[in-house]
């Protein structure tokens, strides 16, 4: 932790990111609409931005601790791959 | 056995005659006269849902529990029915009738000016606080439980505390917080958009008891308790 | 003709039921089930869900005989509930629901309970006891709400009925509720245990503490067996809940009561809910565990209702909330 | 002159009560109730708010005597014992009987309707002048009785005397 420290305030933050390519944009949409609406909880010193660049979601993850970090991702990525799962077993999507 | 049977049977004999004016959830209520004077009796009957002994206990208990506060309630100056008779062997109490008097839940619904409400709900706090001075826990704090009797002048609110079944004798702020937490509920959720109004009774209790800062943050713990209360399954 | 698929798992069931107008096509579900003397946790709960929530929708959709493009709507539990668990299936309902190209919707589980208990019994307008793990309440509907009259003022019946269980080891599977109904069938000896009802409300904790204190020290000196705590406990605290609901329903001079929710298919407390019904020339409702316990069915029925209303719920709405009171909802679908 | 009042809860049951003042023969009235010449309840006037304190004693008195759960021997010592804010009965005989010195009585019959009652037969046993029994609250003593009952000023703000002092005899045996 301590070699996150820094003058900045902002520079203190642990930071983590991912990137999962999907098999077209409208995927990538789908599981980023579908990942997005619980927000982090607020006092938990974490915040996560989800973005879809192409036919890659992108997740951005900053927090004071790593612990809850950790948490925080881990949570997400059983979230991911059960999505994933869903996509596979019950899509693709319909046309629009 | 058979004894005791005739002789309880006194009191269901002259029920038979009195006029049934409500059919509550654990009594009977009824109005005639009684030595000569209008009463209303209230009749606890035997609940065959529950197990006997459970019935028997809590019947006992709620009419001796109900009979001890309204005494108490009286010597403190607060309006509450005067006992005329209790026969413990039917769980039967005689009452004075509070003639031509209202409940405050008919009062309120019948949508009287809001002026009118505010002196009423002040009135219902002042007399609330005094009855927790006096350690009197009511249980079941409702505006159906308060009567008022009109009076020749308005400024004067004649406010009368009934039907003490539940009620119990604490000095704990707890206690006396779920009662009013009993009351916030029963009042919000049989008169919808009246949360002033109940803002204000509260306001009125506050003022008129010097224990009531105790009180009124374990009210508002008991609500928090309420809305943080896990909820799964 | 509207068909509405539900998704449920607020807490260790998870269930996914298909409703088309009334008819129940689906209603397949499994449980999370906990050794003796452990109560289910919330991530370990969540795990569970999702290891078999896909399995969970595809028998759904097969034994419904349907397929994705007959579904109008998906509606899932918003809450109340456990986080963890109320978010795995939210996950899968909104990726279906936009995989499918259809409208979501977050449904109160509670809600869920009191519609699908007047769908199965054709109550009117009863008042409701709803007596689960989580909750404990008397609702009755006025002015679009279904407002609390009376509920626990601290732990559910079914929390108190859990965590007695687990006091004494009494197992988990299929319920800890189910097995201490079978327990009791065989007690005979009473023991008095503390009884609180405040107005027309409950509390719970006290007679938990207290068989908690003392149900190894009578046990262990052969006062009373097993089985009469059951009897004893059941006997008491359903007393408590017939009381609350009939004293809601002097209250509010309603002539029905409906029994919903995981305790609701205990047959003593029907039974007891009956005899008191029958003294006030009341009626009463219950199902049975099909649809008494968390179903996937019932969700998809307050679904069916909203949506037919006009009720959808947004994707960046769709967030789901652990504390959501059954008098948040406005109920559109009720005169 | 004198009060009838039937028991509703019991209808084979009347109440009459009578009331005298300037009663010189006090000492002999007592001996007559004890031997039974006199099948009443001689009562102390100045501890009687209103006739329908005697009313609530005695019905309350009867009621007891049919389920067996007197705590006095006759059902006129229990009348006066009901009368009586606490559980002592000497107690209550002392204060609400009647006594050598009194010079004025308050005597209550209860018989059956059928029964012919021999009113005159009473009076004629006592020398004192007979006065309405709802005279019986100018004999009373207020203070005493308010100082026996324990009624505070305040509790006479949501009721009478009367109401204060019912209230206590019904609900003595809990409270």
């Amino acid at each position: 932790m301590a070699t996150c420290m820094s003058e900045n305030g902002s520079e203190r933050k642990l930071e983590f990111f991912l990137k999962v390519p999907f098999p077209s944009e409208r995927e990538a949409i789908i599981a980023l609409q579908s990942l997005s609406p619980d927000p982090e909880p607020r006092k938990g010193g974490i915040s996560k931005h989800l973005d879809v660049s192409g036919q890659t979601l992108s997740v951005r993850w900053t927090a004071d601790e790593a612990r809850v970090l950790r948490v925080s991702v881990s949570s997400f990525l059983d979230h991911l791959s059960l999505v994933m799962e869903t996509m596979d077993a019950f899509g693709p999507p319909v046309s629009q | 056995m058979a004894q005791s049977n005739s002789l309880k049977a006194c009191v269901p004999a002259y029920l038979k005659e009195a006029q049934l004016i409500k059919q509550g959830a654990e009594a009977r209520v009824y109005r005639a006269t009684f030595l000569g004077r209008p009463v209303v009796i209230k009749e606890r009957f035997t609940k065959l849902y529950r197990h006997p002994e459970v019935d028997e206990k809590l019947t006992r208990r709620r009419t001796t529990q109900e009979v001890r506060s309204i005494l108490r309630c009286r010597r403190a100056g607060i309006n509450a029915p005067v006992v005329y008779f209790v026969d413990y062997t039917t769980h039967c109490i005689f009452l004075e009738d509070i003639v031509h008097s209202v409940s405050v839940r008919d009062h309120i619904a019948s949508a009287q000016t809001p002026q009118h409400l505010q002196a009423l709900v002040e009135k219902i706090g002042e007399v609330l606080a005094q009855m927790h001075d006096e350690d009197v826990i009511h249980g079941d704090l409702t505006t159906s439980n308060m009567l008022l009797v009109p009076g020749a002048e308005h400024q004067h609110i004649h406010l009368v505390l009934i039907d003490f079944g539940l009620s119990y004798i604490s000095a704990l702020p707890e206690d006396k917080g779920v009662d009013l937490y009993v009351l916030e509920k029963a009042f919000l959720s049989t008169h919808p958009k009246t949360e002033t109004l109940f803002e204000r009774l509260l306001k009125s209790y506050s003022a008129s008891s010097k224990k009531s800062s105790a009180v009124i943050k374990k009210l508002d713990e008991v609500r928090l308790r309420g809305r943080k209360r896990s909820m799964v399954g | 003709m509207t068909v509405v698929i539900g998704f449920e798992g607020s807490a260790n069931k998870i269930g996914v039921g298909i409703i088309r107008d009334g008819e129940v096509l689906s209603n397949p579900r499994r449980t999370y089930i906990t050794p003796p003397g452990q109560g289910f946790l919330p991530g370990e709960t969540a795990k569970h869900h999702r290891s078999v929530i896909l399995t969970v929708l595809q028998e759904a959709l097969d034994e419904a005989g349907l397929k994705s493009a007959d579904i109008d709507c998906v509606a899932y539990t918003k809450g109340p509930g456990m986080g963890a668990p109320l978010v795995t299936v939210a996950v899968v309902a909104r990726t279906v629901a936009q995989l499918w190209g259809k409208p979501l919707l977050g449904v109160n589980h509670c809600i869920g309970h009191i519609e699908m208990g007047r769908l199965i019994t054709n109550a009117q307008n009863p008042t409701v006891l709803y007596v689960s793990g989580g909750n404990t309440q008397v609702i009755a509907y006025s002015e679009r709400r279904y407002r609390i009259f009376g509920e626990t003022i601290d732990i559910a019946v079914g929390n108190c009925l859990d965590r007695f269980a687990r006091v004494i080891k009494i197992s988990n599977d299929p319920s800890p509720g189910y097995n201490i109904e079978q327990m009791a069938k065989k007690g005979t000896k009473f023991i008095e245990l503390p009884y609180t009802v405040k107005g027309m409300d409950v509390s719970f904790s006290g007679i938990l503490s207290y068989i908690e204190d003392a149900a190894h020290k009578m046990l262990s000196t052969s006062q009373c067996t097993p089985e009469d705590l059951c009897f004893s406990l059941q006997e008491t605290l359903f007393a408590m809940l017939v009381e609350i609901t009939e004293r809601a329903m002097a209250h509010c001079g309603s002539q029905e009561v409906l029994i919903v929710g995981g305790v609701g298919c205990n047959l003593r407390l029907q039974e007891m809910m009956g005899v008191m019904c029958k003294e006030r020339g009341a009626r009463i409702f219950a199902t049975d565990e099909s649809f008494c316990i968390d179903n996937g069915a019932m969700i998809a029925q307050a679904g069916w209702e909203m949506f037919r209303s006009g009720h959808i719920t947004e994707l960046s709405d769709s967030w789901i909330t652990q504390r959501y009171r059954t008098d948040e909802v406005e109920v559109t679908w009720r005169d | 002159m004198q009060l009838t009042q039937d028991l509703e809860l019991f209808p084979e049951y009347t109440v009459t009560q009578l009331l005298f003042k300037d009663v010189k023969n006090a000492t002999e009235l007592r001996k007559m109730a004890v031997n039974g010449e006199i099948k009443g309840a001689l009562i102390n006037p100045s501890m009687v708010v209103d006739a329908f304190q005697i009313l609530v004693a005695t019905n309350k008195a009867v009621h007891l005597h049919k389920i067996g759960k007197m705590k006095t021997r006759s059902l006129y010592s229990e009348i006066i014992f009901n009368l009586s804010p606490t559980n002592n009965i000497s107690e209550a005989f002392k204060r609400f009987g009647v006594s050598d010195s009194d010079c004025a009585v308050h005597i209550v019959l209860v018989h059956n309707k059928e029964e012919n009652l021999n009113v005159d037969d009473i009076i004629s046993k006592v020398d004192g002048q007979q006065i309405p029994v709802d005279q019986v609250s100018d004999l009373m003593d207020a203070a005493k009785i308010k100082k026996l009952y324990k009624v505070a000023p305040q509790e006479e703000k949501c009721g009478s005397l009367l109401d204060a002092v019912v209230c206590r005899m019904a609900t003595k045996d809990v409270a």
